[in-house]
This record gives structure tokens, C-alpha cells and sequence, in this order.
């Protein structure tokens, strides 16, 4: 079947929610409106408004009461219309759910996904712009998931609702209305990937590209490039989930092409690349690189709103594409 | 509370002309969408006028305003021109923030605009803090925080109450009640629909708010109360929007039709003025029709203007991230980063 | 709301017996905590010990029960021993959280008891969402979220109210109004004190929070109103906390000992049962007096048997991060970290 | 003179009160109470209620009421009892603060200050312990400064109150009850520091220690074993300030050491120390070192509470050396 990745989350939520009465979808607009960017479409005339809630925008109050029925047995499932709002209950997901297993020494758990549209879409400026992920997979206790393409939607969005540990679920509004052939397989109602493994979707031996969420479609638009004109050969790697990060497939990837490239649309500081480097510096992989680690970022600016600039802020292909020959100059023999 | 409102030709007509001014700003806009030249999200006021046009009439540049992202007439109200409203949305360097904030995002700290907010709820706090630094500063004046009635579900918005109450901040908080936040009704999101009675003890009053002389009035009696050291208000006006929530919203799907062609047919703002500039004989059919092509036209050139405009520059985009300058990173480092230290 | 109680020589005596346990776990913690075995914040309850104990004597444990850092009365009136509650704070692995959470995360949930909150008002969305899992789950019972009269200025519990009321979840917002919140007193953080009030709507009442037959009867009404699906209710007990804030606070700067010593004198909960207990000659002074020796002894035996209690080990600090287990890094990589994958 | 942590933060902050009528002080506490840990002891009795405002247990009120003081011109001082709280106000500072300048193409200005207690304190567990500076450090918009001792405190407090952007200034409670000798220089009342530099708190040339607040006394004190048990000199960087980040400093530095071991409290993932791996692969550095960065941070655990295993998840003397160790493990000749 063809589908849309809004179609594939969707569907892994509807066949959650069938499949386990403690399965509830909680937000504002989630029902009635069928969404904000329409991905709960039809679940509220399907299910009702026993398992659809709809909220008043009160961010703090329905996130803690995800938790607190988490707490309780229920599998909540909190959208947040953009994670940027996430940042008005992000102490309910720090401290009264990501602690609360340790806090209470195992007594406390909550299998509850938080999920939504994480950092760039189009034109809609700084406070709706922001990437999460390296905030979130600082924090002991939760785990960060970064879905790509529908298969990394339905098959980590069920892998997550199924999950005993609070998820932190990061989607891409620009790659909702995304059509792609969706094999049988995945379309199984039991089409679960791991919560710790990272994805090759492309071999290569030159040089290690790490992305996630819709940056791995551009380094893979890159990586056809790069062998076209450069006859360099590019591995891509989808991170799929930030924390726990798959350290392993990384490093051995670094030991067979010697060089790395980390992508991401989120600012540099401290991101998800510096973790990346602080891995090659504290692995195997260190003693195997030839170049130093490419970073690629967003710019380290508030998200403008034109256009002409915003492009110049957010990674674009050929971003990838120059930071790849950099990471490749003056390849030397080992 | 007046009970009466004098007014005169003078008044109805800059009231009259304004609020065409920005209907047909957020007309043009809605257009302009369309043909895919403004982006992102796009909030539009029309049919709820006559309360930043109100507000304005009772109100000096001198007292402070802060509202949310629905925010296109509040900045043309408080001095802004429609020429450089459209083009922050056409993405243009000539925008009221350069093409930097977009149409959630305008300000004009110089007649105390303090936006432009796109976060539900945050402007209520940070309206808050006007007042806050009116009272410290000993001013005369007061600070308006608008929000709608979504918006009245934050609880930042009673964190904030509690202090302007403590403190007597002359603050006036002022929820625009258009009935639906996004696709959401007042009585499916708020267990209390009275707003004005939401401030936990602090007064308050809910009145019409599509006739601009109503607003001003009790904007005027408002900001008297705040300067004579009373303390916060809170105001509900009732108004509609006309459009969608922002421009993926058709605006059908959760009221109907009747119900929006109703306010346009009894209570539209610029209809009721027009009605009263005929009525006592001010002004002519043909005067105001007039007036309304005229603006046509002028935003016509406007919009024809803006489009051969510059977009922001690549340097721009390093620019006023912070007053100190330092070394910022690009996407790549370092040869799109700016390398000042 | 019931005028008058009905009790019987077991119910005060066993009301008595437990408040008397909370009130020397406090007692022995305060010492305790000035010889530097317990460490770090440390917030006693003694003085409002007729609210757990009464909660508890109207409630079953298939009622739902969250607070905030003060919270070890609670661990106990939910079932969990002293022995277990010091051991926490004295640092043992034999402790109520293996030495884990320490003194403001006590947890139960075998018994419906869900902490131990050290963020203030944090505990009240929460609380609600344990409300809302009873509701969803059609069971006949409540939730009540314990908060403080500083507690009630956090805006989320307004958010939580709010669609409590709109969803008509059965839960009980119990405010223990203790007179101050750190060393500030009602009517320096609250414009309106009435903190029963304060539900937008949502109704409430206000009692004497110091006779735990008073607490008991106003917890029986209110889980009924929940239970029969009437939604939340705000309830204010008045009360007081005879120590400081945390051990830091002296609690003598911004209130009287005349104040502290009047409620030890006329209000104290522990008192006012012995009262009873004497007046309708259902115990003798010395029978109280031997049941107050015997826990005395029994606490202080179990202090010195905790001293030789073991701490967490080691690998203890890698443990219920998250069910799933994966690698987990220590401060030096690798020799520190728990490489399990 | 001798003097406190805890009273250079108090004299900056009433020497700054008492030159600009538009410095204020608001926060829980920080009034008749005296402050929670007693920091502003004195100042309400000093300036009283107009410049000392103690305010309800509100941080997003009276954050966002920070923020809109400062935009009118006003240079609030917001204190957070602990940064834990700051949670609640993340959004005010991230996106109605730090973003406003750039949102409004320069029209916005807000000068102000947060500032409160930051990471490990002793035995307040896992709510109570986040370190905070790698996330506001991702920050455009903001500057982060983490000051060690009375010179950082006064000089840097000073420097942030009277600095243009807002700055998160991120103390240690630890340190307040440390007394230090203050050189007369300091207690100037117009000693400023800049908000861009780091400091080099001890040269030396094998080794290069990055390290910020609590930790660079830890830092100084194993440079000293290092030297006298193991004959390695240890050259301490104090970095004062997260963001911007003084990088020419730190990589000057290793270009003469050729190793470097960088030291947080806070927790490891995407903290400042990745944030420096990155700068080894993003500068001249890279082709200096003689060794991987090594890594010393919190470990990636909630915080639990007993001194037992608490010791264990935050960097001692003994964890600093034994990184160092490492990185000058068979130190090669260039
Ligand atoms: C904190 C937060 N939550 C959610 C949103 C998404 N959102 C933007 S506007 C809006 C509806 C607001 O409704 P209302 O306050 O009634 O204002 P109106 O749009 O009617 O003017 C929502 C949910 C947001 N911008 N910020
Ligand atoms: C969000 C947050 N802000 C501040 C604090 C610090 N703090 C802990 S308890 C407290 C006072 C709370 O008073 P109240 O709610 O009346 O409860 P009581 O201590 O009297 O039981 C404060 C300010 C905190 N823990 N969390
Ligand atoms: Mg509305
Ligand atoms: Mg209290």
C-alpha cells in the first residue's frame, strides 16, 4: 500500500488503541477538530470520547495528568500540538515522570508516550521552530525517539506505546503529508522495531553520515549525489532513537569508513552532534578516523521567519554535501 | 460603568477608515496566502475590530499593549502601516521585524507594542510585567493584556492575576471572546464561561465588543479605574472571528454557517459605524464607499510595491540574536558561520 | 456536610496510637537530622497529623492519595511502617525507597499512595490524572491531591481544575492551609485567602483541619460527592506546622511563639483525641501514657537497629532508571559505567 | 577583606541596586525572609519593598513579569529558589525572552538577570539536582554564565546585571558558605569581568582541565595531587561562561598541552563537555591532540539521595585524576 507518514502514525495509534483499552489519545484538537495537522483524523468518530480526549490549552495541567494516570495502569498518549508548547509541562515530563521509577526505586512506572511535531516545519518562525531531541536524551530515565519514515513510524510509535518507560516521541510536520510504499510487513499489527537500534538505510565505505527524523531523507539525497559526482561512498545512518543512542552501530560504522558526518536541524550547542563527537572521542572509533567529525546544525540564531533565511539556517542538502567533502579532503591511506 | 457614549463625526469617521484599514489588510493577506506569497501560520482579526481600534481610542501610546499572534491590527492600530505588516508576511526586508518574526510576530516598543506573541498564554505574565514596570516607574498609565478564550485555560494567567492583585498593578486583562479557541468552543474547554469572572475576586465585566464606542468607553473607564491605583480588571468582550483559525482552518467544520453569517449581518464593527455615520447624517454612502476603494487601491499598491522589495539578506540572519556581538555558528563551521568574537 | 460524629473507644484509640507514630517519627527525625544522619531537606508534619490520620479513617486504599515533600505522616497513614520512613532519611537500603528518593518521595503504589512530590503544586495535575485513571477505569473511588496554601498560587492547579470540573473527575483538592508557605503567610502571596474558594466555580468548603473526627466526616462526604459523580471539590483545612519550614528554618522569624504555642495548647491534634478519650473515660491518662512510652521505645529501637542497616551499594545508583535496561554511563567512561546493554 | 560566596553574590547585587534605580530583586523569599539560603540577607531592610519584591511560589508569573519589566527598560534580577524550579518558566525565558530580540529585529531589549542555585546541593535528590548549563547554553539569545568563586561571583554577577541581554547566571550552593580573601580589586564597585572570557586559573603544559562552577575548585585540587604524585602539569581553565563560549582560550590551551579533560557536574549526554569534544573536532585542536577528550561528568542517573551512591554519581577529586590519567596515558612525542 502507498500511505502518508500522517496516515502511518495514525494507523499505529489506531491499532494500539484497538488492541489495549488502556491505550487513550490525549491533546488539544486530538478529537473533535481530528487534529491540528489532522493526524488523529477519524479516531474520535471511531473511538469516542472515552479514548479521544480533546483539552482546554492547558499544557501543564493535561501533561501531568497523562502522568498521573500513567502512574495508574493507563497507556496515555499526550500529543502536544508542537513540542514547543511541551516546554510549558516539561517539568511534569523531567521531574514527576522521567525521576519518578528511580525516586521511588522501581515502585512508580508510567508507559506513557509524549508525542507531536518537533523542530523546523515552514515559515512559522522562532517559537515554533525548536528541536528537542538533545534536550530530552540528556535526561536519564526517558527515552527519545526520532521516527523518519512510516516505517520508522509505525514501527517505533507502537514499539513506544507498548514500552513500560516513558517515551518522548519526536515527529516532523514536514514529512506528514510524505507518500511512501509501505511493504506488508510493516503494516502488521504486531510491526515493532527496537527502542535502542539504530538503522543502516545506506552501506557505504568513505564516510559515515549520522541523521535523524527528515534529515536522514536529505543525507540519503546526499549520499546519491556524493557518488554520483564524487564517487564518494556514504553509509547513512537513522539514529531513530537519541536515547538510549546506539553507540555500537556508530562506532563500527566509523571503524570501516574512517569518517564521520553528524546532521541535524537543531542548534549546535551541546546537540546531538557534540554527543556524537564526545562518542568518537570516547570509543574505538578514535583511533580509527582520519578526519575529524563534520558537524552539521541548524545556525545558532532564532528561526527567522523568510524564507530567503530561514533555508540559510536550517540544513539543506547541499549543507550535507560540503560537509562531507571537508570530512573526505585529502583522504589518506591507512 | 458609563452608560452613555458621546462621540462625533470626526471620531466615527478615523474609526471608520482604521478599521477598513485593517480589514482589508487581513483581506489582502487571506489573498495573499492563497498565491502562496505569505507563509507559516496567519492569524486574521477580521471581525474583531472594533476592539483594537477601541482600545486605541481610549488609550495612549503611553499605556502598554501586549496581545497574542492574532496580532496583524493591533500593531496597524498602534501605529504601525499596513505596508509594512503585508510585507513581514510577504517574507520582505521592508516588514515591520524585517522578515525576521512573521505574522505572529509584530512589536513597536517606541509606542509600548510589546507584540506579537505565539505562545498561548505567555503575553498575560509578560502584560503583567508592563504594568509591573508602569507601577515601579510611577507612571499614569496602564498596561493591557490581551488573550482569547482559549487562552483562558493557561494557568500562567491566574499566577499572573494573583500578583497584579496583590500589588495593585494597573493592569487590565482583556479577553477577547471570539467563542472558539482553534476548533474549540468556550463550554468544551472552559468549565466557567463567564470570563470575566475568572480572576478569583479581581472585578470584572464582559461587554459587547463590536461597537468601537463601547469599547472605548469602557476601555476609558478601565484605565481610569487602573490609574487611580485600583488595581487589575478583568474585561471580557464578546466578538467573533470571521475567518479559520489560521489559514488551514476552512472555519466550517465546528460552526456553522448561519451562526457566522448572523455577525456579519448584525454585528459586524465597521457596518455598525457605517450605520451610525448615515444615521446622523456624517457621512454619505458614497463618501464611505469611497473611502473603502480608496484603501483598496492604496493596499493594492502597497502589495505591487512590497513585491519588488528585497528579502532579507544572508547576513541577516546573524544579526540581533543578541545586542553583544559574538562569534555565531552557521550550519557549517566555519564557512557559514559569523566569525565576529 | 455532616454536623456530628459518631465514634467509639477503638476508633480514637487507634486514631490516637497512629497520630502518636507520626508525631515521634517527626520528633525522632528532627534529632535525627541535628546529629547529621539524616541529610538534606527535611520538612516535619507534626501539628497536621489529624489530616492524614482523618483522610485515611474516611478513605480505603483503593482511593488514590499524592502530596507534596511533606509527606512522611502520609507514607505511614497509607500503610508503610516508621522503621521503613527512617531508614529512608538515615540513608539505608532499607529504606522506603532504598535510599533512593529520601525524604520528600515516599511512594505506594500497592496501596494507592503516589508520593512524595518535591515540586510544589506539581502533586495537583498529577493527582488529577490519578482521578482520571479511577474514571477511566469505572472504578468507585477518589483521588485526593494534598497542597499547601503556597501551593495555591501554582496556575497548573487551575488548569487541573478546570477539566476536572469539565470532565467531572472524582477528585478531592485538599488544601492544608498551615497559615504560611516558607516564611510567607497567606496574605502576602494570596490576594484571596479563602483558598476554598478558589475553584473558578468548582465548590468547596473550609473546616477544622485539627480534629480528626472533623477531617474524617468532611472526607466521607466528599469521596460520596465524588463517587456519585459530582466532580472535584476544593477543601481547605485549617492547620499548622509547629517546626520550620525544612530543618533551615528556625520557623520563629515571621510568626510568634505566642501563635505556635497557642495551637499547642488549644488545637493540637493529637491532644484533642486524648481529650475525647479521657473525657468519655474510654482510656486513662497512663494507659495513653504507656501507649506513648511503648511507641517511644519501639522507635527508638528501631533507630539504633537502623544504624547498622546497610547503605545502597554501588551498583544500586544504576538501578530503576528505566525498566528497559540499556548502558548507562558513570562519571569516568568506561571503568564507572554499567555497560549492560 | 574575607568574605562569603554567599556575600559576593549579596554585595554585587546591592552595589548594582543601589547605582542603577532600575535594578530590582524578585523572587520567593529573597525579602523579609531573607532569601531561602540567606543570599539577600539584609536587603530588604536595606531597600525595602520597592526594589525587593517577595512573590508568591509563581516562577511562570513572575518570570513572565520579569520579562515584560525588562522590556520596558527595567534591569530585573529573578531569582529561582533553585534552577529545579525554572522549569515552570522555561518558556518565558526561552521563548518570550531569549528570542524577543531577534523576533523583533532589534526593537526588543530585555537586560535582565535570572539567577539561583544550579546542580548538585547535598542530599536533595533527584528533583532538586539538575545542572542546567548545557541547555540554556544551546540558547541563542541567552548568555550563560557559571562563576566559581568571589571574583567570578562579584565580577560576573556585576557584568551580567549591567549587560544589555538576558543572562542566566547559574550558582552553586555548595559554594555559598565558602569563605574566600578578596583582593581589594574585587571589591570595587565597578569590578566587572567580561562575559566572554574564560580564565586560566593555573597554567601548565601537559594537560588542559576544562571545567565551570564547583568543579574547577575540584579541578585545582587534583591539578595539585597530579603535580605532586604523578609529576603532570595541569593547566585549569575556569570557563565563567557557557555561552558564549570562550573556545580561542580552550584551544590555545591545547595546542600546547595536546590533551584535555573536561569536567561537569551535570549529566553526561549532550552536556558541555560533548559540546567541547565537538570544538576539538571543529578547530585547530584537533590536530594537537595526542589523546581523546576525556570526559568527566555527573553520571546519567537521576540524583539519588543517600551520600552512599550520591558520592558516586558526581564527580570527585579522585574521578578528575583518574580522567587525566588516562588522556596522558602514554604520552607520545610529537
Ligand atoms: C502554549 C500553546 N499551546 C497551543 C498553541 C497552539 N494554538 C495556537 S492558537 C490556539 C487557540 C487559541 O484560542 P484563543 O485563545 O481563543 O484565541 P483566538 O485564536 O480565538 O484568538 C492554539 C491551541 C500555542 N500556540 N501555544
Ligand atoms: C516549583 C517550586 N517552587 C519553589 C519550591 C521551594 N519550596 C518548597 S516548599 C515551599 C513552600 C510551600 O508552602 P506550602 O505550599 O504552603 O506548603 P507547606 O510547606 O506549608 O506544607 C517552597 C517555596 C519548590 N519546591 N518548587
Ligand atoms: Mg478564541
Ligand atoms: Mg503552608
Amino acid at each position: 500500500v502507498e500511505m502518508t507518514c500522517r496516515d502511518a502514525i495514525n494507523t499505529a495509534m489506531c491499532e494500539e488503541i484497538e488492541r489495549d483499552p488502556n491505550v487513550f489519545l490525549m491533546g488539544e484538537e486530538v478529537g473533535q477538530y481530528n487534529g491540528a495537522y489532522k493526524v488523529s483524523k477519524g479516531m474520535y468518530d471511531k473511538y469516542g470520547p472515552s479514548r479521544i480526549w480533546d483539552t482546554p490549552i492547558s499544557e501543564t495541567g493535561f501533561t501531568g495528568i497523562g502522568v498521573g494516570a500513567g502512574f495508574m495502569g493507563l497507556r496515555p498518549i499526550i500529543e502536544f500540538m508542537t513540542w514547543n508548547f511541551s516546554l510549558q509541562a516539561i517539568d511534569h515530563i523531567i521531574n514527576s515522570c522521567a525521576k519518578g521509577h528511580y525516586m521511588s526505586a522501581g515502585d512508580l512506572k508510567c508507559p506513557i508516550v509524549f508525542r507531536g511535531i518537533n523542530g523546523v516545519s515552514a515559515g512559522v518562525a522562532a517559537q515554533h521552530s525548536q528541536c528537542f531531541a538533545s534536550w530530552y536524551a540528556s535526561v536519564p530515565g526517558l527515552k527519545v525517539v526520532t521516527p523518519w519514515n512510516i516505517e520508522d513510524l509505525r514501527g517505533l510509535l507502537k514499539a513506544s506505546i507498548r514500552d513500560e518507560d516513558p517515551v518522548v516521541f519526536l515527529e516532523n510536520e514536514m514529512m506528514y503529508g510524505v507518500t511512501m510504499s509501505a511493504p506488508d510487513h510493516i503494516m502488521d499489527k504486531d510491526f515493532v522495531l527496537p527502542l535502542n537500534k539504530a538503522k543502516i538505510e545506506r552501506e557505504g565505505t568513505d564516510v559515515t553520515i549520522t541523521a535523524f527524523s527528515k534529515m536522514v531523507g536529505f543525507s540519503l539525497e546526499a549520499a546519491e549525489i556524493l557518488k554520483r559526482d564524487f564517487d564518494i561512498s556514504a553509509e547513512v545512518i537513522n539514529l531513530r532513537v537519541i536515547r538510549p543512542l546506539d553507540r555500537n552501530t556508530i562506532v563500527q560504522s566509523v571503524k570501516k569508513t574512517n569518517r564521520i558526518v553528524s546532521v541535524e536541524e537543531g542548534w549546535p550547542q551541546s546537540g546531538v552532534g557534540s554527543e556524537i563527537a564526545a562518542l568518537m572521542m570516547e570509543s574505538e572509533a578514535f583511533d580509527y578516523l582520519d578526519a575529524p567529525l563534520e558537524r552539521i546544525a541548524g545556525a545558532d540564531v532564532p528561526m527567522p521567519y523568510s524564507v530567503s533565511i530561514e533555508r540559510l539556517a536550517v540544513p539543506q542538502v547541499d549543507n550535507i554535501i560540503k560537509g562531507v567533502l571537508k570530512a573526505c579532503h585529502g583522504k589518506k591511506q591507512r | 460603568m458609563p452608560k452613555a457614549a458621546v462621540t462625533n463625526k470626526q471620531e466615527l469617521m478615523a474609526y471608520f477608515t482604521r478599521m477598513t484599514l485593517c480589514r482589508r489588510t487581513e483581506i489582502v493577506a487571506d489573498n495573499l496566502y492563497k498565491a502562496k506569497l505569505i507563509r507559516g501560520f496567519c492569524h486574521l482579526y477580521d471581525g474583531q475590530e472594533a476592539i483594537a481600534e477601541g482600545m486605541e481610542a481610549a488609550l495612549t501610546y503611553e499605556d502598554a499593549i501586549i496581545t497574542a499572534y492574532r496580532d496583524h491590527c493591533q500593531a496597524i492600530c498602534r501605529g504601525d502601516t499596513p505596508y509594512r505588516v503585508l510585507a513581514e508576511m510577504m517574507q520582505k526586508r521592508t516588514g515591520s521585524t524585517a522578515g525576521k518574526g512573521g505574522s505572529m510576530h509584530y512589536y513597536n516598543s517606541k509606542n509600548n507594542f510589546y507584540g506579537g506573541n505565539g505562545i498561548v498564554g505567555a503575553q498575560l505574565p509578560v502584560g503583567t510585567g508592563l504594568a509591573f514596570a508602569l507601577k515601579y516607574q510611577k507612571k499614569p498609565n496602564c498596561a493591557v493584556a490581551m488573550y482569547g478564550d482559549g487562552a483562558a485555560n493557561q494557568g500562567q494567567l491566574y499566577e499572573a492575576a494573583n500578583m497584579a492583585a496583590l500589588w495593585k498593578l494597573p493592569i487590565l486583562y482583556v479577553c477577547e471572546n471570539n467563542l472558539y479557541g482553534m476548533g474549540t468552543s468556550n463550554e468544551r474547554a472552559s468549565a466557567n464561561t463567564k470570563f470575566y469572572t475568572r480572576g478569583d475576586g479581581i472585578p470584572g465585566f464582559k461587554i459587547d465588543g463590536q461597537n468601537v464606542l463601547v469599547v472605548r468607553e469602557a476601555m476609558k473607564f478601565a484605565k481610569n479605574w487602573c490609574v487611580a491605583g485600583k488595581g487589575p480588571l478583568f474585561i471580557e468582550f464578546s466578538t467573533y472571528r470571521y475567518h479559520g483559525h489560521s489559514m488551514s482552518d476552512p472555519g466550517v467544520t465546528y460552526r456553522t454557517r448561519e451562526e457566522i453569517n448572523e455577525v456579519r449581518a448584525n454585528r459586524d464593527p465597521i457596518e455598525i459605524v457605517r450605520k451610525l455615520l448615515l444615521e446622523n447624517s456624517w457621512a454619505s454612502e458614497g463618501e464611505l464607499k469611497d473611502i473603502e476603494k480608496k484603501i483598496r487601491a492604496e493596499i493594492d499598491a502597497d502589495v505591487e510595491k512590497i513585491k519588488n522589495d528585497p528579502e532579507p539578506y544572508p547576513e541577516d540572519l546573524y544579526t540581533n540574536v543578541g545586542i553583544g556581538k559574538h562569534y555565531i555558528r552557521g550550519i557549517n563551521h566555519p564557512d557559514l558561520s559569523q566569525l565576529e568574537y
